[in-house]
């Protein structure tokens, strides 16, 4: 992946967000405070907003750029785990030109890990995570079967969208919807779904990649 | 949706601009970084308290800001905790040269990013103490959520501890009695309707005619159980028991009870339901020795109600009585 | 019907009940007669200041009894007028041996019933002065209808006097400078939604998603026109403007602004209705010296805002300012 | 008309009160606030739980015991209108075991003339006074055409209900309604209605009456 495909990469996630604004926020709307697509717009938008200044920044920086714009933008639940994560993502990809395939699970690796870090929960609380870990599995499984870098992102995100679409009967013990105990299951969670339209959005990024 | 507001976007630019005209002798208001500062901020020697969350709960924290009460609150966008570089700002405003308390309510937002301008605080040599609310017995076990919300004790904690502050005690006291108050009080809340974040543009859940949802937060998010319509006395009954068994009040007690308004609901209503909470009270000869009732932790136009209780002792009494001079609560002075 | 009650007709008795309890630092309450009084009610030698009105405009008139306003209030079921006994029963409750002043808003319920209460005051002795507000410029021509309405202005008003009263000026000054009040100030009023009156079951009016009343008063009524619905910011030029014409308001002017909720309308709304009317005035280089804003003379669970401007002098500012400490209005002590 | 029959009015008022009192709000809660119904049930509800300490009131007494028990009840415009009209008629009931046809005409003439020193309205300002007038007017022609006691209060009914009726299309330039302008155009006015009540009940309590 290279500093352009990067870029790319975040252009794609500002705009699939910005479309799926009403979307992720009708989600958050049934088992949390109805906001999740609001703050992920308005996250992005602030990142879109520093493009002009991003493209002389190497990949590190630019995805440190992402996670500080995030953390200051966003608020809520999602702007610090967000954050975290593109800072995580960041600090892997320090130094380097151009991410080769195990540079970019690397990245996707510390993504997840941040947001863990951050927000202590694991996998079948109805997170993120639930999204994250299943997609960081599949790119492992794809690299070791040699895949390209496009098959590897594709199936990460494929693996993303199921274990998005896994969290529907689950009930939520971390976040706000925990607070509806028995009555979140049967709705998807925002946060998955968002992370899944973010590496969908890294797959598109990669298409054709070696 | 039918609002008073003008674009979803600028609602809170807007009303902290409102603000600042409102109570000049009060507040001094930084629109671009939303913070709400108390007009004599920094005050050498006393410890700065600052809360913040979520725009759409008004007066709080807001209007708490002022001599008494908070230096400082930091309003996120509608329903949405405020970002660490707003917190870290306030922190900095209020920071009187022996440390700021943040107060801060359980939900994984205002947690998290209270955490991170903690450490940005830290990292620039401000002594900051965090304290947790978590005061919503509808949230039953810590295991399977993410602990009980904060809700209506924050007010009292705000006021409580505001009080203390202003003596010039230090950071170490000062967040000492925040988490013995929110150890004192709990609380629990229902919605009559929904409410609509202007963002969005639609209620955030619907409610037939004759239901309601029992266990709610504060974020217009629907309770723990859905039931049918009850009269007055039913819901304050449904509402207090739990928080009376919780705190294992019993006879002999003296407790603030405190009825608040989600946003929707008239006064007069909330007094009809505090004439039903001292009912249950006397009955169990718990006396309310203080006593607030009004719209202070609000969720937009949403009706309903909470109650809290907070057990009070000779410490709580002196530090509620103390004279407060803020937008929304006064006395004393 | 959504309310927090029981029955509907025990909603006054049992918010008193409530009031009583929650405020017994403030007042006392004579739940059967239905009044409100002020604790240390009477206070020989001072002018004893009363009002009255229909429930369901809460906090107004109960939630103004104390030191520095009024001297006791009588609620009459939900938007009726109070019985002239009621009226007699505060009269002679405050009556410090110098006179009691009648603050009545004028609706023709009001004034027939207050009417009543002073006839009966006087074949008792007791010298009684009434003052009517009608600051609504919302209804035009007194040829045409029963006058204009009292509104916003009597909180206003109620303050002002209450700090007169307290002073212990004779009766004709209390009721002359209250008579100034009322020709210095004019209000105006809008609905988002109707409100529901708990014994009639259903809303007073309906009103499609897209529209509101402009110009109504404070009994759920219907205003003088129905409109398209529009931004903060064009509905309070629709309110701001007539009164400041009405009043002959130019720049250099003093005054303060109101900006009062219906009952349904969240704070964070007012304070944009508060940020447009200030660009308004400003504009015109009239300045706000004082301000007031949030929910006081209400009309239950109605959206929707009314704005006040009183221009102020030397006079009303000193009373203004003055110390009141009430349930709903506390400053200055 | 006899001290019972003067009982059976008041009877029927309160009955008919009592059950046009949704009707009655209705009409009300489109031009004013309504309450209407509830005001006048409310007040009649308060002068039925007088009837046992009544019985042994003459007719004076017990008109007068209705007009104290209006106004110490009812409240709003409606209180001290019909408060005052029911003391009037029992000013002129003064002293008399049994009520004339004249007799019945000259308390409906005072009953009237208490709402018109009470409200200062004139006919056409679309209130009680639109329903009360043209009765009374009816009802002195039934006299003049020497009509039963029967006639005379049924026909002053009839001009009381088309009274009431009559006040839809006026514009109300008094009390409450008055604040809608044109808009209180189209709209059955309330005290009118209730009024027109009243006298039906009358009627009723004087049938076959010579
Ligand atoms: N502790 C956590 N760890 C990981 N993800 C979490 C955690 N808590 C909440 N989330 C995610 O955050 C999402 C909600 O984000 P958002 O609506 O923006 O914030 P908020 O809940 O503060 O309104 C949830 O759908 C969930 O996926
Ligand atoms: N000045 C007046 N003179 C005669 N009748 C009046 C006057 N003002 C109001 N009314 C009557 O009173 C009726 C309203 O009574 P009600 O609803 O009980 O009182 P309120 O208007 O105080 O709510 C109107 O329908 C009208 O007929
Ligand atoms: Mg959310
Ligand atoms: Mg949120
Ligand atoms: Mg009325
Ligand atoms: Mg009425």
């Amino acid at each position: 992946m290279t500093n352009e495909d990067i870029m790319n990469w975040l252009t794609r996630t500002a705009d699939v967000l910005q479309e799926k604004r009403s979307y992720l926020t009708e989600l958050d709307s049934a088992i949390g405070d109805a906001d999740h697509g609001i703050n992920m717009d308005r996250g992005f938008s602030a990142v879109r907003e520093k493009f002009p200044a991003m493209t002389s920044q190497d990949i590190a920086a630019k995805l440190k750029t992402v996670g500080t714009t995030l953390v200051s933008t966003v608020g809520g639940a999602s702007g610090p785990l967000y954050g975290t994560a593109y800072l995580r993502a960041g600090s892997v990809a320090a130094g380097k030109q151009e991410l080769s395939s195990a540079d970019v699970i690397a990245m996707l690796e510390a993504f997840l890990g941040g947001v863990i870090a951050r927000g202590k929960a694991q996998v079948g609380e109805k997170t993120m995570i639930d999204a994250l870990t299943p997609a960081l599995t599949a790119a492992k499984q794809a690299l070791s079967e040699g895949a390209t870098l496009a098959e590897i992102t594709s199936r990460a995100a494929a693996a993303a969208e199921e274990g998005a679409k896994a969290t529907i009967p689950l009930v939520a013990t971390k976040g706000r919807a925990s607070y509806l105990g028995e009555r979140s299951a049967g709705h998807q969670d925002p946060g998955a779904t968002s992370s899944w339209l973010i590496l969908r959005s890294l797959a598109e990024a990669c298409e054709g990649k070696q | 949706m039918k609002k008073l507001i003008n674009k979803p976007e600028d609602v809170v630019k807007e009303a902290l601009a409102g603000m600042a005209v409102a109570h000049p002798d009060l507040i001094r208001v930084d629109i671009e970084q939303q913070i709400i500062i108390r007009k004599d901020a920094p005050i050498q020697g006393k410890v700065g308290v600052i809360s913040g969350g979520g725009s759409g709960h008004e007066p709080m924290h807001g209007g708490f800001v002022g001599a008494g009460m908070l230096d400082a609150a930091c309003p996120g966008a509608v329903f949405t905790s405020p970002v660490p570089d707003q917190m870290l700002a306030a922190t900095k405003a209020v920071n009187g040269g022996v440390g700021v308390l943040h107060i801060v309510k359980n939900y994984t937002g205002d947690v998290l990013n209270f955490e991170m301008a903690a450490e940005l605080a830290d990292a620039e040599g401000i002594k900051v103490e965090s304290v947790v609310t978590n005061d919503d017995v509808a949230v039953q076990d810590s295991l399977y959520t993410a602990g009980r919300r904060g809700v209506g004790v924050t007010v009292l904690l705000e006021k409580i501890v505001g009080g203390l502050a202003e003596t010039k005690a230090p950071l170490e006291q000062v967040a000492e009695l925040a988490r013995k108050v929110n150890k004192q009080g709990r609380s629990m809340g229902m919605a009559l309707t929904p409410c609509t974040v202007p963002a969005a543009g639609k209620p955030t859940f619907e409610l037939g005619e004759d239901e309601m949802e029992i266990g709610i937060g504060i974020h217009g998010e629907p309770g723990r159980r859905r039931v049918k319509l009850a009269s007055a006395a039913e819901i304050t009954e449904m509402l207090a028991t739990p928080i009376i068994e919780d705190l294992g009040l019993k006879a002999g007690d003296q407790v603030l009870a405190f009825v608040n308004g989600m946003g929707g609901t008239p006064l007069i209503e909330l007094y009809i339901v505090f004439d039903a909470l001292q009912r249950i009270l006397n009955g169990k000869n718990i006396a309310i020795a203080r006593s607030l009732v009004g719209n202070y932790i609000t969720s937009l136009e949403m009706a309903g109600c909470s109650i809290t209780l907070l057990r009070l002792d000779e410490e709580l009494f002196r530090y509620w009585d103390a004279p407060v001079h803020t937008p929304a609560l006064r006395w004393g002075r």
